[in-house]
């Protein structure tokens, strides 16, 4: 078992040792070959490991880092079923998005460097699926974030594209001060940083106590999972190759935020502040990214959004109590929007590039293959029932309405009036790309390599099933998940709420999840009714949703630019005008003093000899002087 | 009253070692232009009384009697008293030469020697290293090219072979086992040096042939290419200085190889003075005749003979009579 | 009695500051090595005087010594004074200021 | 005042003197000629000490040797006379040299123990020689290896063409 875990978390790590020693050397086939084999390898480990240790919970140590005293940081692998779902799951996407990557990027010269991030990539993920020791956690929170940054800024030469990287690592930046000052408190009060042991003696802990650790917990996770108000950094991130927004962006990066919280929930579930924290993020989130989708015109944005607004479902979840639930959204979202991204990148590169939504339309009919994936995935997405979307968030919902805090009751409203938003955008951008008639931009569609949409079948196909998993007793189902769950601490395999309540919110679901897919068809579908025009490519990208209700340009000009001012004051003023001149001036007192002395420096040897003789006559008549005064 | 007997004895001494040197050196400026007459196939003076042995004498008051020329722009002083260092150092060097075993008087034993110092070899060497100055200041002195360049010829010449001279003279010192020249001639009771260290003997005498300037080391004075070298300017007395210095220190030269290879007075039936009279005489006469046989070598030969054969032969030759010396001595 | 120490350290202390002045006031790089000389002789007279003073040859021996330094350094010294002097035409020790400040 | 004494003082007032004039002269020629005789008063001093070989050693290596290549430098390279007479270079050095006499015959005349006398003994060239070997053997070959070490410099700097200012001003 310890070879079969060593083994899950190293191949991704060799292949990309490998790629870094010797990417450049080998030829592209080979460089291509080997890193998806490390992650198929990783996948197969991670498979062996899933059924061998089926509901298990164990841990290993591999090696002890750092050791100083009583504090001690060990790269222990902690096993337990949502360890080994969740790298399961990387395993699984990932290594499908490498054989995706090999398409897509089968015309870039910089495969080598490309394919190395990657594999680090999916290493440091696994680190977080698998650590024990906060710390340890920590080296593959930090490797997921300097991967995403390399990543996003994969093509630096454009200043754009570099400086979408640079805010991605600025802004997960601060969600990691306050994951270290988090592992500064757990090991002040645990006296250790390993998850075991702070989980365990949870319980310990003041309620003040843990309410800040639950909200410094959720600081991190906030930043990482691109919640509000740390958003804007996840749209900008699309500057990346479209494989890499699939990997990082929507199926492991941002769920290590929530990940992080089901791993450490008993010590989160400690608070009820800290819970309803969590939950109002989620949902605040949730609404706000929905709204945000709806005006974008970019498909890749409008999926970032996306992607934020379902990661704030999941908070909403975990906030509400159900580890199961939101595990299950996180399983079945990585799924069905992996899919979509690499629709969305099959698409644009169909397209040579285009990426406005309103410049297609009535692509149906160049990519068939493309469009029922698509269409597969916005199923899911909007939650249209009975596919594995609507069986997840109705989970979801459920969980919230039986959260007995009256507030959670407006969380309930929220997460509907997200769902009816959800349906909207994601019929939106179906209709705008695959049905609405033929945008006079589209023409010369060039054809996509099998090897790109070959992988994204199996993904439709769990997209749409993964929901069974969470499938209810009370419909039918076993709810295999959180059976499995079950061991996990917090978490819980049934919600205490009557059974007709669920039906009447399943209900309601559904059917604003197809009164917007209605909605939708109105307004974007390929038939005109009631009159109603549909967008066109020539208007203008302007509008409060189109600049997701101005938060970037709020943080720009209330955050960002004051902070340039004042760096801009310190540069000229503080540091040019008072460190450099001081230093300048001081500076010169030395070539001043030099002069001085440099008078005795005559370069003559005569004066060397007299000095000498000086020298010693002045030893001469001291040691006479102090002969006379008896000293 | 003893040490006013004693300085009694001392200025007799000084006095019959001064006059016998003059005498010679006079005798053998006779005795080389008769010698080279003869090498020659010619007769060589013999005008002035019988057998021309008058000459010296008719030689010494031509040049006492001739102008005193002092060139311009020379070094008066220094002009005037170099010639008196090459005729001074060769007079020293007899203070320290013993000429005979010691005169009995009744009980008292009176040394035949002006001063038995017990650093008399080092002696030697002191006073023999300032012939340089005599050399080197009067061609300075002289404010001409030609004694400029003699003069320099002459100080790197002595400098050369002063090494050699000294550095022969160390196997002697070790087979002896004392720096006195008394106990050099003591120590050769048995057999003279030359038989034991016939290398050093060589060297001392080839080194003493430039130390005095003789062909075929006379590049100094080389006549035909510097005129007259170092005494180019020179005349009347001071040039006769010169000569007399020359003279002197070719007698004492003998003497000194006599003392230091040939056992000093030592020897069968004759009386001590006169074996040593004998011996003395054999260097300067071989002098004279290798300056009838062999031409004038070049300056770099002169140079290469002295650092690149004579020193490392005399290192040598030192290390072998040490090796030597230890085993028998074993 | 020949002296006694004192005069000899006098004599010996006169010498080297006779010595010490030619090396300082000289501008002739030869003086300059002249004065060097002297105080060296001068040191050597001192030695002696107080190898004679408590009767241990060590004195003498280290006077040998300094005669052999003094025969080191005036063979590069002098070497060194006329390598200058090709480069420069100068023996004047003031003339080799490249090293001024 | 002994006959010793009387010879002491006079070499003194040699060795002063000739020495003084030496430092003086502005001939070099003439500097290096009082200067011999300033060591032959020395080896003198040095014989009268008790130091027989060191007195000869004295004239052969200084008198013979050292103030012999000055004389060779002198003459060749400069020809005697030096440059301006400036009176001036020499207050700074006499008033330390003045200073350096008044301390140092305080502090001599203030020790007790100077008074003592010197007794005339020789020590003889043998014993000076075994002394010399057999407890300064290894200094004696470091010295040679010193010796050594100035003749090979002294080599260099001698066949070594070095460039003249003048060259080294037009490289730049």
């Amino acid at each position: 078992m310890k070879a079969i875990l060593a083994l899950i978390l190293l191949l991704p790590l060799c292949g990309a040792l490998f790629q870094a020693l010797l990417g450049r050397a080998a030829s592209r086939r080979p460089a291509e070959i080997a890193a998806c084999a490390a992650i198929a390898g990783s996948f197969v480990c991670a498979l062996a490991a899933f059924i061998l240790g089926w509901e298990q919970s164990f841990t290993l140590e591999f090696f002890r880092w750092i050791a100083v005293d009583n504090f001690v940081i060990a790269a222990d692998v902690f096993f337990n079923p949502l360890s080994s779902l969740m790298a399961l799951m990387v395993t699984f996407v990932s290594g499908l998005i490498h054989v995706y990557s090999v398409g897509y990027m089968r015309e870039d010269p910089d495969y080598s460097r490309y394919f190395c991030y990657l594999n680090l990539f999916v290493f440091s993920m696994l680190v977080i699926a698998f650590a024990d020791n906060v710390v340890f956690l920590f080296v593959g929170w930090e490797g997921v974030g300097f991967c995403s940054y390399a990543l996003i800024g994969f093509w630096y030469s454009d200043e754009e594209k570099a400086s979408a990287g640079k805010k991605a690592f600025l802004l997960t930046r601060i969600g990691d001060v306050g994951f270290g000052v988090a592992i500064g408190l757990f090991f002040v009060q645990f006296s250790s940083t390993s998850i075991t042991v702070i989980n365990a003696n949870a319980g310990q802990l003041t309620a003040a106590m843990a309410t800040a650790m639950g909200l410094l917990l959720l600081w991190s996770a906030v930043g990482k999972s691109a919640q509000l108000p740390l958003t804007v950094w996840l749209p900008d991130a699309m500057a990346g190759p479209t494989p890499v927004s699939a990997l990082i962006h929507a199926a492991t990066m941002v769920t290590a935020g929530v990940y992080l919280l089901m791993r450490l929930y008993p010590v989160v579930a400690l608070s009820p502040d800290a819970m309803t924290a969590v939950a109002a993020v989620g949902v605040v989130t949730a609404l706000y990214a929905a709204l945000s989708a709806l005006g974008q015109r970019d498909i890749k944005k409008v999926l970032a959004y996306s992607t934020i607004s379902q990661l704030g479902y999941m908070f909403l979840a975990l906030g509400a109590g159900d580890i199961s639930g939101s595990m299950g959204f996180l399983l079945s979202h990585a799924f069905y929007k992996s899919l979509l991204f690499l629709c969305a990148g099959c698409v644009i590169q169909a397209l040579h590039e285009q990426g406005d939504i309103y410049a297609m339309g009535g692509l149906r009919r160049f990519m068939p293959g493309v469009f029922w994936l698509f269409l597969a995935g916005a199923v899911s997405l909007a939650a249209l029932p009975p596919f594995g979307g609507f069986l997840n968030k109705d989970r979801v919902l459920a969980a919230v309405f039986g959260n007995p805090d009256p507030v959670f009751r407006v969380f309930f409203i929220g997460a509907l009036a997200a769902t009816f938003l959800t349906s909207l955008y994601a019929f939106r951008l179906f209709f705008c790309v695959f049905l609405r008639p033929q945008a006079e931009t589209v023409h010369d569609v060039r054809p996509v390599p099998g090897i790109m949409t070959g992988p994204l079948w199996p993904l439709a196909l769990l997209a749409l099933s993964a929901g069974f998993l969470n499938f209810a007793p009370e419909w039918g189902g076993g709810a295999w998940l959180p059976r499995f769950l079950e061991t996990v601490q917090g978490s819980v395999a049934h919600i205490g709420i009557p059974r007709e309540s669920e039906r009447m919110i399943a209900a309601v679901d559904a059917l604003l999840a197809l009164t917007a897919v209605l909605l939708a068809f109105v307004l974007y579908g390929p038939v005109r009714l009631f009159g109603v025009r549909g967008p066109d490519a020539r208007q203008p990208a302007r509008g409060g949703l189109f600049s997701a209700l101005y938060l970037d340009s709020f943080y720009r000009s209330f955050i960002a630019r004051p902070f340039e001012v004042l760096a801009n004051i310190l540069w000229h003023v503080a540091d040019e005008k008072g460190v450099d001149r001081g230093i300048i001036r001081s500076a010169e007192i030395f070539p001043n003093l030099a002069a001085g002395i440099r008078f005795w420096t005559t370069g003559k040897l005569s004066t060397y000899l007299g000095m000498l003789f000086l020298g010693f006559v002045a030893l001469l008549v001291g040691l006479t002087v102090t002969f006379y005064l008896g000293l | 009253m003893w040490w006013i007997v004693g300085f009694v004895v001392l200025l007799i001494k000084v006095a019959v070692v001064l006059g016998v040197l003059f005498g010679f050196a006079a005798g053998m400026v006779l005795v080389e232009r008769k010698l080279l007459g003869r090498l020659q196939i010619r007769y060589g003076p013999n005008r002035v009384g019988p057998f021309g042995l008058l000459q010296p004498v008719a030689d010494g008051l031509k040049l006492l009697l001739k102008e005193d020329i002092v060139p311009k722009g020379a070094d008066r002083i220094i002009f005037f008293f170099a010639p008196a260092v090459v005729a001074l150092v060769p007079l020293l060097i007899a203070a320290v030469v013993p000429f005979s075993s010691d005169l009995k008087i009744g009980e008292t034993r009176i040394p035949v020697l002006i001063a038995d110092l017990n650093v008399g070899l080092l002696f030697f060497l002191a006073v023999a290293s300032l012939s340089v100055y005599g050399v080197a200041l009067g061609g300075w002195a002289s404010n001409s090219k030609y004694s400029m360049l003699g003069s320099v010829r002459g100080a790197a010449q002595l400098i050369s072979y002063e090494l050699s001279l000294g550095l022969s003279l160390v196997p002697v010192v070790m087979l002896a086992g004392s720096f006195s020249l008394v106990d050099i001639v003591n120590a050769q009771a048995e057999y003279p040096f030359i038989l034991v260290q016939p290398v050093s003997f060589l060297i001392f005498f080839i080194s003493s042939m430039a130390e005095s300037n003789r062909l075929p080391f006379d590049l100094p004075e080389a006549e035909n290419e510097l005129i007259g070298g170092f005494h180019t300017e020179y005349s009347g007395m001071r040039f006769a200085l010169y000569f007399l210095g020359e003279y002197i220190s070719m007698v004492v030269l003998g003497a000194l190889v006599a003392v230091f290879f040939l056992g000093g007075w030592r020897g069968p039936v004759l009386p001590p003075l006169a074996w040593f009279l004998i011996k003395t005489m054999i260097t300067p006469v071989f002098f004279i005749w290798t300056r009838a046989t062999l031409p004038r070598v070049r300056y770099d030969q002169l140079m290469q003979l002295g650092w690149k054969i004579l020193l490392p032969l005399c290192l040598v030759n030192i290390i072998a009579t040490g090796g030597i010396a230890l085993l028998v001595r074993s | 009695m020949i002296a006694t120490m004192n005069e000899v350290l006098i004599l010996s202390g006169l010498v080297f500051i006779l010595g010490a002045v030619c090396a300082a006031a000289r501008r002739n790089l030869i003086m300059i090595l002249v004065g060097v000389e002297i105080m060296l002789n001068a040191a050597g007279i001192a030695l002696v005087g107080a190898s004679l003073r408590w009767a241990v040859l060590d004195g003498q021996v280290f006077v040998i010594f300094i005669m052999a330094f003094a025969a080191a350094e005036v063979s590069v010294g002098l070497a060194l004074i006329v390598f200058s002097q090709r480069r420069t035409k100068s023996v004047n020790a003031d003339s080799f200021s490249l090293l001024r400040g | 005042m002994t006959a010793l004494r009387m010879v002491f003082y006079l070499l003194a007032i040699l060795i002063v003197a000739s020495t003084a004039m030496a430092i003086t002269r502005k001939n070099l020629v003439h500097a290096v000629l009082y200067l011999v005789q300033s060591f032959f008063a020395t080896a003198a001093l040095f014989y009268l000490l008790g130091a027989p070989v060191l007195a000869a050693l004295e004239i052969i290596i200084y008198a013979g040797a050292i103030m012999v290549l000055f004389l060779f430098i002198i003459m060749t390279l400069i020809g005697g006379y030096t440059g301006s007479r400036n009176h001036r270079q020499w207050i700074f050095p006499s008033l330390l040299g003045l200073a350096s006499i008044v301390s140092a015959g305080v502090l001599l005349f203030s020790s007790p123990a100077s008074e003592t006398g010197l007794i005339a003994a020789t020590a003889s060239p043998a014993s000076f020689g075994r002394y010399l070997f057999d407890k300064y053997w290894l200094p004696i070959e470091i010295v040679s290896l010193l010796l050594f070490v100035a003749l090979v410099g002294a080599l260099y700097l001698g066949t070594h063409k070095g460039k003249s200012v003048a060259q080294i001003e037009v490289e730049q």
